[in-house]
C-alpha cells in the first residue's frame, strides 16, 4: 500500500478513524450529543474528501479495490444519505430510554461496509464489505432490545441473511474453482476464454445470485424484508432500503459491466424473471396493506424490481438510469421513513395507517413531505421519482424491452392505488376536530434537526424533480469511466 | 413570454391563494378570482392581436403561430420549456379560463371547508391544462398531462360527494394507466426519430417530420389513442367519467366536462392526426365506430339516469362520441365542427352541470325523481335550463348545433353509414334532453320547501353563459376563423395543401351589416372541394 | 322595396325576446301590446311588401343580413329570400296569426302564465317565418326546429299535468325523427352541389340529374321524411292528437294553420328534386290518400271536438300532399291557404265552445249551442261548409275539387288517388256535421258560461269571410275560370300538365263531388239530429264497435308504435342503468385484490418459510441456469 | 502424495452444504438452525480450499480464515439475539416468533 493509495481510500479511513474515536469517547463517558456530531462530521468529512477524488479516472488498489467515477459517486451517495439518516436517527433515540452511543458505531460501521462493497473488484473484498454491513445490521435492527419485534426482525434477518451469504460463498468458491481467480476482471477474462460457461460456473453464478438477491430483497428472496422492515427502528429500516441496497447495487452493476454478464441470455433471463416477479409481488402484496412501514418494504421490492428492468437494459444509459433512479429513490425512502420516524413515539413507531388520519390537518407540514413522498413513488411529476422512472422507461424503450416496460407500466398503475391510498387516509376530514398536536416536547435542536432533514429532501425532491439537468451532469460526468 | 406568464400566474396565484387562506376566509376566492381573470385577459390580448410567426418545416401551409417560447429544460434528453399558441389553442385558453372564472364563482357559496386550499387546487389544474394546451414538446406535455391529475383528484377526493373517494381513484388510476402509454408511445417515438436523425429530441415540430415503418406508426398510435380515447372518452373507456363527474363538486364536474374531456379531443388532433398520417386512416373506420357507438351508448344509458349529474355526465360521453367521429373523418368541415364541439359542450354541459349545483345546494339532492315543477317557483331558472337543454339537443341557433352539423357533414363525407347512425344520436338526445326539463321543471312539484330562484351572482354565471351559446349559434365565424389555420395544419398530411378557401380572420365583421343589400337572380354557389383523400377513403369502404 | 325584410321574423323575436326578459315584471296589457304588436306590425309589413311585390313582379327579393358561418366553402347566410311561394305563407302565418294572437288575448286572460304564452306564441310566429324565408336550407331546418320548440313548449304549456308534458314530448320526439331523416337528405345535398343554398340547388339539380335519378330519389324521400314528421302524416302522424293538450288558439295557429304544412311547404319548395324522381312523387300522394283515408275515419269516431279537429287538419293535408305528389304545386298550396283559414276558424270557434262550457271538451256534453253562441254558431258553419266543400259557396269547394280533378287530369295522377281522394270528401263531410250537429242543434247539455266578446268574435267573422270568399281567386275554368291563384305562383312552381281534352269531364266530376258532400252532410244530419236511434243500433253490433274503438285509437298506430320502439329502447336504457361495461373494470379490481390475498398468505412470518422460500428460489435459479 | 480431484472435494463440500441447508429448513430451534448455518458457511469454506488448491493459490484458505471470522462474529451476535429472543418469548421454537406476517 502507497501513500497514493491511502488518499485514494481517504473516505474510507475517515470512516473507520471516526470508528475508534467514537469508541474511545464512549468509553470515556457516554453522551448522544457528542456522538451525534462526531458522526455527523466524519460523515461530512469523508464527503468532502471524496471532492478529492472527484476527477479519479480509474485507480486500482490491487487487487481488491478500485476507485473509480462509479465508485465515487455511489460512495458519495451512500455517505449523504447515512448523514441524513443519521441526523433523523438524532431526534428519534433522543426520546429513547435505550443506550444510544453504540448506534452510531454501527451506523458507522454499515457504511463502511456499504463503501466497500461498491469500491470491490474482488469476491474477498465483496465478501468482507457484505459482512460488515450484515454484521452491523444484525445489531442496528435488533437495536431497540426491549421490543420483541426488533428482535424477532433481528433474529430472522441474522438467520436469513447468514444462510443466504452462505449461498453467496458457496457460489464464489465454485466460480473461483472453475475460474481460479477472484479478481472481476480475471473472472471477465476468464470466462471470455470459455467457448460455453462450464456448468460449476454458471451454478456458481446461481448461487451467487441467491446471496444478492437475498440483500437485494428481490423475489423469491423478499420475504423478510416487511418483517424487517416492521421490526426495526425506523432509521435503520431506512438505512436497510437505502444504503444497504445501494451497495449491493453497485457491486452487482460493478461486476455484472465487468464480466458483460449481458452476453449470457441465461442470467438475462433470470433477471428478467426476477424483475417482473419483484414488481408484480411487491405491489400486489402492498395493495391493502395497512401497516405503512409493510407498505414500504414491499413497495421498495417492487422499486427494485423497476431498478433492474434499468439494469437490465445493460449498457451506459442503463447504468446512468440505475445511479439516477437510485439517488431518487433514496431521497424519496429517507425522506418517507424520516416521516415515520418523526410522527412515532416513545412506545411504537407510527406505523398503522390510523396514526396517519387526517394528518394533512393536525400536521400540514409533515404532511405535505409525506404526500411529496408518496407522489415521487408512485412517480407523479415534480418529483424525482417521475424524472426516474421516465429515465427507466427511456433505457427500457431504448434496449427494446418491451415486456419489462410494460410490466413497469402496468405496475406503477398498480402501485398507484396504494400510495394514493395513504395519501387519501391523511386528507380525510378528522372525525372529532383534534386539535393540533402538542409540538416541542422535543428540544428544539432536536426537532430541527429532523425538520431540517426532512425539509431538505423536500427540497432535493422537488429540484430534481423540476431541473433534473444538474443531477444528469454530474451522474454522467462521473460515470463515463464505469461501462468497460 | 407571456405564455410562461399564464402558467407562472397560475400557479403562483394558487400558492397565494392558499397561504391567503390563513389571512381570511374570503381572500382566496378573490385571489383565485383575479389570477384567472388576469390570465384570461392577457389569453384574449393575444387572440386580439396575434404577432404571426412561422415556425419550423410548416413554411408551406404559411401556418403562422401567434407567440412561441423556447427554453432549453433538460439538454441532454433534448428537452426544451417549449410553448407556442396557434389559433386551437387560443380558444382553448380562452374556454380554459372562461370556464376556470366559473368555477370559481361557483364556488363562492358552495365550498365552505378547506377554502384556500380548494382554491389551491383549483389553479393548479387550470395551471396544467393551460400547460397541456401552450406546450410544443411531447415531454413537457405529458408532465402537464399528469401535473392536472393531483389536484383534480384531491377537488374530487376532498370536496367531493358521498362516493367521492373511490371515484377519485377510478379518475386517478384510469388516467393514469392510459397516460403511461402515451408516455411509452412517446419515448418510442423519441428514439425512432434520433436512431434516424441522430438528434434526440422531444420537440413537436422535429417529431412530426418522422417517418415511421406503418407496424410502428400503428403501436405507437395506439399509445397516444389509449391516452386520449380514455380521456375523452371513448365508450367502452369511459366508466371512471359518469362516477367522477357525479361525484366532484361543481366546480370539479365543470372543469372535468369542459376542459379535462377537451384535453383528449385537442391530443387528437394535435399530435394523434398529423403524426400518425397513415396509421389513423387506417384506423379510422374503427375509430369513427367507436364514435357512433359512443354517440348512441351515452344516450342510451342516459335516459334512464335517475343523478342529475351522471345523467349529464352520460350525455357528455354521448356528445364527445361526435368529437371522435369528426377528428377521424379528416376533412376541414368535421374538424372546425370538432373544435366547435370542444368548445360549445363545454360551455352547454358546464352550465348543466352548473344548474345541477344550484338545484344541489338548494335541495340536497341530485335524484330526478324527488324534483319537478320547479318552473312556476324558478322560472329564471327553468330558461335559462332550457336554453342549455335545447343546447344540448342540438337545437339550430345554438353553439351545439353548427357543432354537431358541421361534424357531420363531414363526416358524411368520409363515411355514410356511420353518419346515419350517428344522426339517430340526435333523436336520442332529444329524447334525455327533454327528460330533463320534465323531471325536473315541468310535471307537479312534489318538493314542500319553496326553492329560490337564481340570485344576482348565479345570473352573473349563467348570463355570460347563455350569451355565449348564442353567440356561437348565430355568428360563429371569429372562432371557425382562429381555428382554420391549424386545423389546415394538422390536415396537411391528408390533402393536398388546400388552395381554396375563404379570406383569413375577418374580425372587423363582428356586427351585422347595417344596410343589408339585394340581389337579383340565382348567386353562384362555392365549389366545395372534397379533399383527395376523401374518394381513397370512399373507395376502400 | 325589400329592405324591410329582415323585419318581418325579427319583430316577433323581438318581441319574444321583451317578454321573456322583462314578461313577469309588467302589466298584462302591455304583454298583450307587445305580443300582438309585434306580429301586427310584421302583418303590416307583409302587407306592404306584398303590394310592391305585386306591382313590380322581380323573379324573387333576397336580403342578406349576415354570413351565418363559412367553413370550406360551406358559407349559408342569414338570408331572406321572397318569392311568391313564400309570399302566400308569410301572408298566411302573419295574418292568421295576428288574428289568433288577437283572439288568444281574450282565451288566455285568465292564465297566469300569460306574458310565457304570448312570449312562445311570438317566437313560434318568428321561427315559422324563418323557415319560410329562408334562402338556404340551413336556415330553413333552423325555423324547421325552432317551430318545433315552440309547439313542444306550447302544447305543454299546462305543464303541471303530466299528460300534456308528454304530449309535447312526444310530439318533439317524433318530429325529431322525421327531422334527422331531413338533416341527412342535407348532408347528401351538400355532398352534391357544396352548397345548401335552395335556388342553386334548384337550378344545378335540374342540370346535373336527368329523372329517375337514383340520389335525386334518395334525397327526395329524406326530405319527404322530414316533411312527414312536420306535417303529421303516415306513418309520423300520432303526435298530433295528443297535440291537442295545448291551449285552443295554439292548436289553431300551430297545429291547423301553420306548422303542420311546413311540409307542404318543403316540398313546394324542394319540388325540382320531386320532380327528377316519379316514385318519390309517387310516394308523396299515396301517403296523402292514405293519410286522408285513416285520418278521416279515425274523425269519425272522436267525441272530444278538438281531437275531431286534429284529425280533419291530418286528412285534409292528406289532401295537399295528394296534390303536390300529383304535381299539382299551387293547387296544393291553395288548398293549405284555404285550409289554413277555415281550420283556423273551427279552431278558434272550438275554442270559444270549450271556453263558453268550462273547458269542456266533449261533444256528447254539448249541444243546442246555436241559440246560446249564434256567432260562433253561424261562423263555425261556413268553416264546416268550407272544409265539408259545400258545393259553390265554400272555397274549401274550389280548392278540393281542384285537386281531385287533377287526380284524374293531371299527367302522372291516377283512378285511385282519385277514388281515394273522393271517398275522404265522403267522411269529412260526414264528420263535419257530425261535429255541427253534436255540437249546436239537439238539447242544451252544459251550461254556458263566458259569451265571447269582440277580442274573440271579431277574429272568427273574419276568418269566416276568408274562407267563404278566399275560394273565388281560382275557379275552375268551365265556370269562371279565375286563375289569379296559379298565375301568381306561375313563376316558381310549373303549372301542371294536363291530359289534353280531359275538359268535357269535369262538369260531371265537379257533379260528384258535390253529391259526395252533401250526401256525406245528408247522413250526418240522418244519423245525428233526424234518427240518433241508428247511431244506437249499430253501437249494439259487436264488430261495429271493434271497428270503432281501432278508428278511435287511430288506427292503433300509438298501440304499434309503443311496442316497437319505446317498450324496448327503455327496456334497454333501464336494464343497463348502471353501465355493464364498468362491471368489467370492478372485475379486474376484485383479480387484483384476489392475488393480494394470495400472495400476502405467503407472508406467514415463520422464518422457516422465509427460508424454504429462498431455497425455492435457489433450486428454481439453478434449474434455469443449468438447463438452459 | 496422490491429489484428491478438486471434484471430489466440491462434492464433499457440496454434500455438507446440503445437509446443513436441509437442517436449517427442518430445524424449529433456533440455535440448531444456526449451527446448520455454520455448517453451510464451513461447506462453503472447505469448497474455497479445495479450490484453492487446485489451483495451488493460497486465496482459498484466506477467504477461509475471513469466513471464520465472520461466522465468529455471527454467531456471537446471534447467540446475543437467541438471548434476548428466549427471555421474551420464553422458548427456543423459531415458529413462535411470528408476530409479523401479512
Amino acid at each position: 500500500m502507497t501513500l497514493t493509495d491511502f488518499q485514494h481510500l481517504m473516505p474510507l479511513l475517515i470512516l473507520t478513524f471516526a470508528v475508534l474515536v467514537s469508541m474511545l469517547v464512549i468509553a470515556v463517558g457516554r453522551n448522544h450529543k457528542i456522538m451525534y456530531v462526531i458522526t455527523a462530521v466524519s460523515f461530512l468529512a469523508a464527503f468532502a474528501s471524496l471532492f478529492e477524488l472527484r476527477d479519479v479516472g480509474r485507480y486500482t488498489i490491487e487487487p481488491l479495490l478500485v476507485m473509480d467515477g462509479f465508485g465515487v459517486f455511489y460512495i458519495g451517495m451512500i455517505l449523504l444519505t447515512a448523514l441524513l439518516i443519521s441526523m433523523l436517527s438524532y431526534a428519534y433515540f433522543e426520546q429513547r430510554e435505550e443506550r444510544k452511543e453504540e448506534y452510531y458505531l454501527l451506523l458507522l460501521l454499515a457504511t463502511i461496509g456499504s463503501c466497500v462493497l461498491v469500491i470491490s473488484t474482488h469476491f474477498a473484498s465483496l465478501f468482507l464489505g457484505l459482512e460488515i454491513l450484515s454484521v452491523s445490521l444484525y445489531a442496528l435492527i435488533a437495536y431497540l432490545r426491549t421490543r420483541e419485534r426488533s428482535d424477532e426482525a433481528g433474529i430472522k434477518y441474522l438467520i436469513l441473511a447468514a444462510f443466504s451469504s452462505a449461498f453467496l460463498l458457496f457460489g464464489m468458491a465454485l466460480v473461483y474453482a472453475s475460474t481460479g481467480t477472484m479478481e472481476f476482471a480475471g473472472i471477465a477474462a476468464a470466462i471470455a476464454g470459455f467457448t460455453e460457461l462450464p456448468l460449476l460456473l454458471l451454478t456458481g453464478f446461481g448461487l451467487m445470485i441467491v446471496g444478492i438477491g437475498f440483500k437485494l430483497s428481490v423475489v423469491p428472496f423478499h420475504m423478510w424484508a416487511p418483517d424487517v422492515y416492521e421490526g426495526a427502528p425506523a432509521p435503520v429500516t431506512a438505512f436497510i432500503a437505502t444504503v444497504s441496497k445501494g451497495g449491493v447495487l453497485g457491486v452487482l452493476i460493478r461486476f455484472f459491466m465487468e464480466v458483460d454478464g449481458f452476453r449470457y441470455p441465461t442470467l438475462v433471463l433470470i433477471f428478467t424473471i426476477v424483475a417482473i416477479a419483484s414488481m408484480l409481488a411487491g405491489n400486489l402484496l402492498a395493495l391493502l396493506q395497512r401497516n405503512v412501514k409493510r407498505i414500504l418494504a414491499y413497495s421498495s421490492i417492487a422499486h427494485l424490481g423497476y431498478l433492474l428492468v434499468a439494469f437490465l437494459a445493460g449498457n451506459q444509459m442503463g447504468v446512468e438510469a440505475v445511479t439516477f433512479y437510485l439517488v431518487a429513490y433514496f431521497i424519496t425512502t429517507v425522506g418517507a421513513f424520516g416521516v415515520v420516524a418523526m410522527l412515532s413515539d416513545k412506545e411504537r413507531d407510527a406505523e398503522q395507517l390510523e396514526d396517519y388520519r387526517a394528518l394533512l390537518w393536525r400536521r400540514p407540514w409533515t404532511a405535505a413531505v409525506f404526500t411529496a413522498m408518496l407522489l415521487s413513488l408512485a412517480g407523479i411529476p415534480l418529483t424525482a421519482g417521475f424524472v426516474g422512472k421516465f429515465y427507466i422507461l427511456a433505457a427500457g424503450v431504448n434496449t427494446q424491452l418491451w415486456l419489462l416496460v410494460v410490466m413497469l407500466a402496468l405496475n406503477s398503475v398498480i402501485g398507484l392505488f396504494y400510495y394514493i391510498r395513504i395519501v387519501a387516509v391523511m386528507f380525510q376530514q378528522p372525525e372529532a376536530e383534534t386539535q393540533v398536536e402538542p409540538r416541542g416536547k422535543l428540544r428544539p435542536s432536536i426537532y430541527v434537526a429532523s425538520v431540517g432533514t426532512l425539509t431538505i429532501l423536500a427540497l432535493l425532491l422537488v429540484y430534481i424533480g423540476v431541473y433534473p439537468s444538474g443531477l444528469l451532469q454530474v451522474i454522467q460526468g462521473l460515470l463515463v469511466t464505469a461501462a468497460p | 413570454m407571456i405564455l410562461v406568464w399564464l402558467i407562472v400566474i397560475l400557479m403562483v396565484g394558487g400558492v397565494l391563494a392558499w397561504i391567503s387562506g390563513k389571512v381570511n376566509r374570503t381572500l382566496p376566492r378573490w385571489v383565485a378570482l383575479g389570477s384567472v381573470l388576469a390570465v384570461f385577459v392577457l389569453t384574449l390580448y393575444i387572440w386580439m392581436n396575434p404577432l404571426a410567426i412561422v415556425i419550423g418545416s410548416n413554411q408551406s401551409m404559411g401556418h403562422t403561430w401567434y407567440m412561441r417560447f423556447d427554453q432549453p429544460w433538460i439538454p441532454q434528453w433534448g428537452i426544451s420549456f417549449s410553448l407556442a399558441v396557434d389559433g386551437l389553442s387560443v380558444l382553448m385558453l380562452l374556454l380554459t379560463f372562461f370556464i376556470g372564472l366559473l368555477a370559481v364563482l361557483i364556488s363562492w357559496r358552495e365550498i365552505q371547508t378547506k377554502v384556500a386550499f380548494f382554491h389551491f387546487n383549483l389553479l393548479w389544474v387550470l395551471a396544467g391544462i393551460t400547460g397541456v394546451f401552450l406546450t410544443m414538446d411531447l415531454f413537457l406535455f405529458y408532465f402537464f398531462w399528469e401535473v392536472m391529475l393531483i389536484p383534480m383528484y384531491f377537488l374530487i377526493g376532498i370536496w367531493g360527494h358521498e362516493n367521492r373517494r373511490y371515484a377519485a381513484y377510478k379518475f386517478f388510476i384510469f388516467t393514469q394507466a392510459s397516460g403511461l402509454l402515451m408516455l411509452l408511445a412517446i419515448l418510442g417515438l423519441y428514439f425512432i426519430h434520433g436512431n434516424q436523425t441522430g438528434v434526440y429530441t422531444f420537440s413537436y415540430f422535429e417529431l412530426l417530420n418522422t417517418t415511421l415503418a406503418p407496424e410502428a406508426a400503428r403501436l405507437l398510435m395506439f399509445g397516444f389513442l389509449a391516452a386520449f380515447l380514455v380521456k375523452l372518452p371513448v365508450v367502452p373507456f369511459h366508466s371512471w367519467l359518469p362516477d367522477a363527474h357525479s361525484e366532484a363538486p361543481t366546480a370539479g364536474s365543470v372543469i372535468l366536462a369542459g376542459l379535462l374531456l377537451k384535453t383528449g379531443a385537442y391530443g387528437l388532433l394535435r399530435f394523434v392526426l398529423p403524426l400518425f398520417p397513415m396509421a389513423t386512416v387506417e384506423f379510422a373506420p374503427w375509430a369513427m365506430l367507436l364514435g357512433v357507438i359512443g354517440i348512441i351508448y351515452g344516450a342510451i344509458l342516459a335516459f334512464s339516469q335517475t343523478d342529475l349529474k351522471r345523467l349529464v355526465a352520460y350525455t357528455s360521453v354521448s356528445h364527445m362520441g361526435f368529437v371522435i367521429l369528426g377528428v377521424f373523418s379528416f376533412n376541414e368541415w368535421a374538424l372546425q365542427g370538432v373544435v366547435m364541439q370542444m368548445i360549445t359542450h363545454g360551455l352547454s354541459t358546464g352550465a348543466l352541470f352548473i344548474i345541477a349545483g344550484f338545484l344541489y345546494e338548494r335541495l340536497h339532492t341530485r335524484d330526478i325523481r324527488q324534483m319537478g315543477g320547479f318552473w312556476s317557483t324558478a322560472p329564471k331558472m327553468g330558461v335559462i335550463a332550457l336554453i342549455f337543454v335545447m343546447a344540448s339537443l342540438g337545437l339550430p341557433g345554438l353553439g351545439n348545433f353548427i357543432a354537431e352539423f358541421l361534424t357531420l357533414v363531414g363526416s358524411w363525407q368520409a363515411n355514410n353509414w356511420l353518419t346515419a347512425f350517428a344522426t339517430i344520436g340526435l333523436v336520442m338526445a332529444t329524447i334525455y334532453s327533454l327528460r330533463i326539463m320534465q323531471k325536473i321543471f315541468f310535471e307537479a312539484n312534489r318538493m314542500e320547501q319553496p326553492l329560490p330562484d337564481l340570485n344576482a351572482r348565479e345570473m352573473l354565471i349563467a348570463i355570460p353563459m347563455v350569451v355565449m351559446i348564442l353567440w356561437l349559434g348565430l355568428y360563429p365565424q371569429p372562432i371557425l376563423d382562429t381555428a382554420r389555420p391549424s386545423i389546415q395544419e394538422q390536415l396537411q398530411a391528408y390533402t393536398e395543401p388546400l388552395i381554396e378557401q375563404a379570406p383569413i380572420a375577418r374580425m372587423d365583421r363582428i356586427e351585422m351589416e347595417a344596410i343589408p343589400e339585394k340581389t337579383f337572380g340565382t348567386k353562384k354557389p362555392k365549389e366545395a372541394k372534397p379533399s383527395s383523400y376523401l374518394q381513397i377513403f370512399k373507395s376502400s369502404n | 322595396m325589400g329592405e324591410l325584410l329582415w323585419l318581418i321574423p325579427a319583430l316577433p323575436f323581438a318581441g319574444a325576446l321583451l317578454l321573456v326578459l322583462f314578461g313577469n315584471r309588467i302589466s298584462r296589457a302591455l304583454v298583450s301590446t307587445i305580443g300582438v304588436g309585434s306580429v301586427g306590425i310584421s302583418a303590416a309589413v307583409t302587407l306592404v311588401l306584398g303590394i310592391e311585390y305585386l306591382s313590380s313582379r322581380p323573379a324573387f327579393i333576397r336580403q342578406e343580413v349576415w354570413q351565418w358561418f363559412d367553413v370550406a366553402g360551406f358559407s349559408p347566410s342569414i338570408a331572406f329570400h321572397l318569392d311568391a311561394l313564400s309570399m302566400v305563407f308569410i301572408f298566411v302565418i302573419t295574418f292568421v296569426g295576428f288574428l289568433i294572437h288577437i283572439y288568444s288575448t281574450e282565451y288566455m286572460a285568465e292564465d297566469k302564465d300569460y306574458s310565457r304564452f304570448f312570449a312562445c306564441m311570438n317566437l313560434f310566429v318568428g321561427s315559422m317565418l324563418m323557415l319560410v324565408m329562408a334562402d338556404n336550407l340551413l336556415l330553413l331546418y333552423l325555423g324547421w326546429e325552432g317551430v318545433g320548440l315552440c309547439s313542444y313548449l306550447l302544447i305543454g304549456f299546462w305543464y303541471k299535468e303530466p299528460a300534456n308534458v308528454y304530449a309535447a314530448r312526444k310530439a318533439f320526439i317524433i318530429t325529431r325523427v322525421g327531422d334527422t331523416a331531413m338533416a341527412i337528405g342535407l348532408f347528401m345535398l351538400f355532398q352534391h352541389f357544396g352548397t345548401l343554398h335552395i335556388q342553386s340547388i334548384s337550378t344545378e339539380a335540374a342540370q346535373v340529374w336527368s329523372i329517375g335519378n337514383e340520389t335525386a330519389l334518395i334525397i327526395a324521400l329524406l326530405l319527404l321524411g322530414g316533411a312527414v314528421g312536420k306535417s303529421g302524416q303516415l306513418p309520423l302522424q300520432t303526435w298530433l292528437p295528443d297535440a291537442m293538450a295545448g291551449p285552443t288558439p295554439v292548436s289553431a295557429l300551430i297545429h291547423a294553420a301553420t306548422m303542420v304544412t311546413a311540409g307542404v311547404y318543403l316540398i313546394a319548395r324542394m319540388h325540382v328534386i320531386f320532380a327528377l324522381s316519379p316514385v318519390a312523387m309517387m310516394a308523396v300522394a299515396v301517403i296523402g290518400a292514405v293519410t286522408l283515408l285513416i285520418a278521416g275515419f279515425a274523425a269519425l269516431t272522436q267525441y272530444d271536438i278538438k281531437r275531431v279537429l286534429a284529425y280533419s287538419t291530418i286528412s285534409q293535408v292528406g289532401y295537399m300532399f295528394l296534390a303536390l305528389g300529383v304535381g299539382a304545386w299551387s293547387s296544393g298550396v291553395f288548398h293549405f291557404m284555404i285550409h289554413g283559414f277555415f281550420k283556423a276558424l273551427l279552431f278558434l270557434c272550438a275554442g270559444a265552445i270549450i271556453l263558453a262550457l268550462h273547458h269542456e271538451q266533449d261533444m256528447r256534453k254539448m249541444g243546442g249551442l246555436s241559440k246560446k253562441l249564434p256567432v260562433v254558431f253561424y261562423t263555425f258553419l261556413i268553416g264546416a261548409a268550407s272544409l265539408a266543400a259545400f258545393p259553390l259557396v265554400s272555397a274549401g269547394f274550389y280548392s278540393k275539387d281542384q285537386i281531385l280533378w287533377l287526380q284524374l287530369a293531371g299527367e302522372n295522377g291516377n283512378i285511385w288517388l282519385y277514388l281515394a281522394g273522393l271517398l275522404g270528401a265522403f267522411i269529412t263531410s260526414i264528420y263535419t256535421f257530425r261535429m255541427v250537429f253534436l255540437t249546436f242543434y239537439g238539447e242544451e247539455k252544459t251550461h254556458v258560461g263566458h259569451k265571447p266578446t269582440m277580442a274573440i268574435t271579431v277574429p272568427l267573422i273574419i276568418l269566416a269571410v276568408l274562407s267563404f270568399a278566399g275560394g273565388f281567386i281560382e275557379l275552375p275554368h268551365n265556370f269562371g275560370h279565375v286563375v289569379l291563384f296559379s298565375d301568381f305562383l306561375a313563376p316558381i312552381l310549373p303549372a301542371v300538365s294536363v291530359v289534353p281534352d280531359f275538359d268535357r269531364f269535369e262538369w260531371m266530376l265537379q257533379l260528384l263531388a258535390a253529391v259526395i258532400s252533401l250526401g256525406g252532410i245528408f247522413i250526418a244530419y240522418l244519423f245525428y239530429y233526424k234518427k240518433p236511434e241508428l247511431i244506437e243500433s249499430i253501437h249494439r253490433s259487436e264488430f261495429a264497435m271493434a271497428i270503432h274503438h281501432f278508428w278511435h285509437s287511430g288506427w292503433g298506430f300509438d298501440q304499434l308504435y309503443d311496442a316497437l320502439f319505446v317498450r324496448p329502447y327503455v327496456y334497454l336504457s333501464k336494464v343497463n342503468k348502471n353501465d355493464f361495461i364498468d362491471s368489467f373494470y370492478t372485475f379486474l379490481a376484485n383479480v387484483t385484490q384476489g392475488l393480494h390475498q394470495l400472495f400476502s398468505q405467503t407472508q406467514t412470518g415463520i422464518m422457516r418459510n422465509y427460508v424454504a422460500g429462498i431455497v425455492v428460489g435457489a433450486i428454481m435459479i439453478l434449474t434455469i441456469s443449468l438447463l438452459l | 502424495m496422490s491429489a484428491i480431484p478438486m471434484e471430489t472435494g466440491l462434492l464433499l463440500a457440496g454434500v455438507l452444504f446440503m445437509l446443513g441447508l436441509i437442517s436449517v429448513m427442518i430445524r424449529r430451534n433456533i440455535i440448531f438452525m444456526l449451527i446448520s448455518v455454520e455448517i453451510m458457511l464451513n461447506a462453503a469454506g472447505l469448497a474455497f480450499i479445495v479450490a484453492g488448491s487446485h489451483w495451488a493459490q493460497p486465496d482459498g484458505q484466506i477467504m477461509f480464515i475471513f469466513i471464520l471470522t465472520m461466522a465468529a462474529a455471527e454467531v456471537s451476535v446471534g447467540l446475543a439475539l437467541i438471548l434476548q429472543i428466549h427471555h421474551q418469548l420464553k422458548t427456543l421454537n423459531s415458529d413462535a416468533a411470528n408476530f409479523m406476517k401479512g
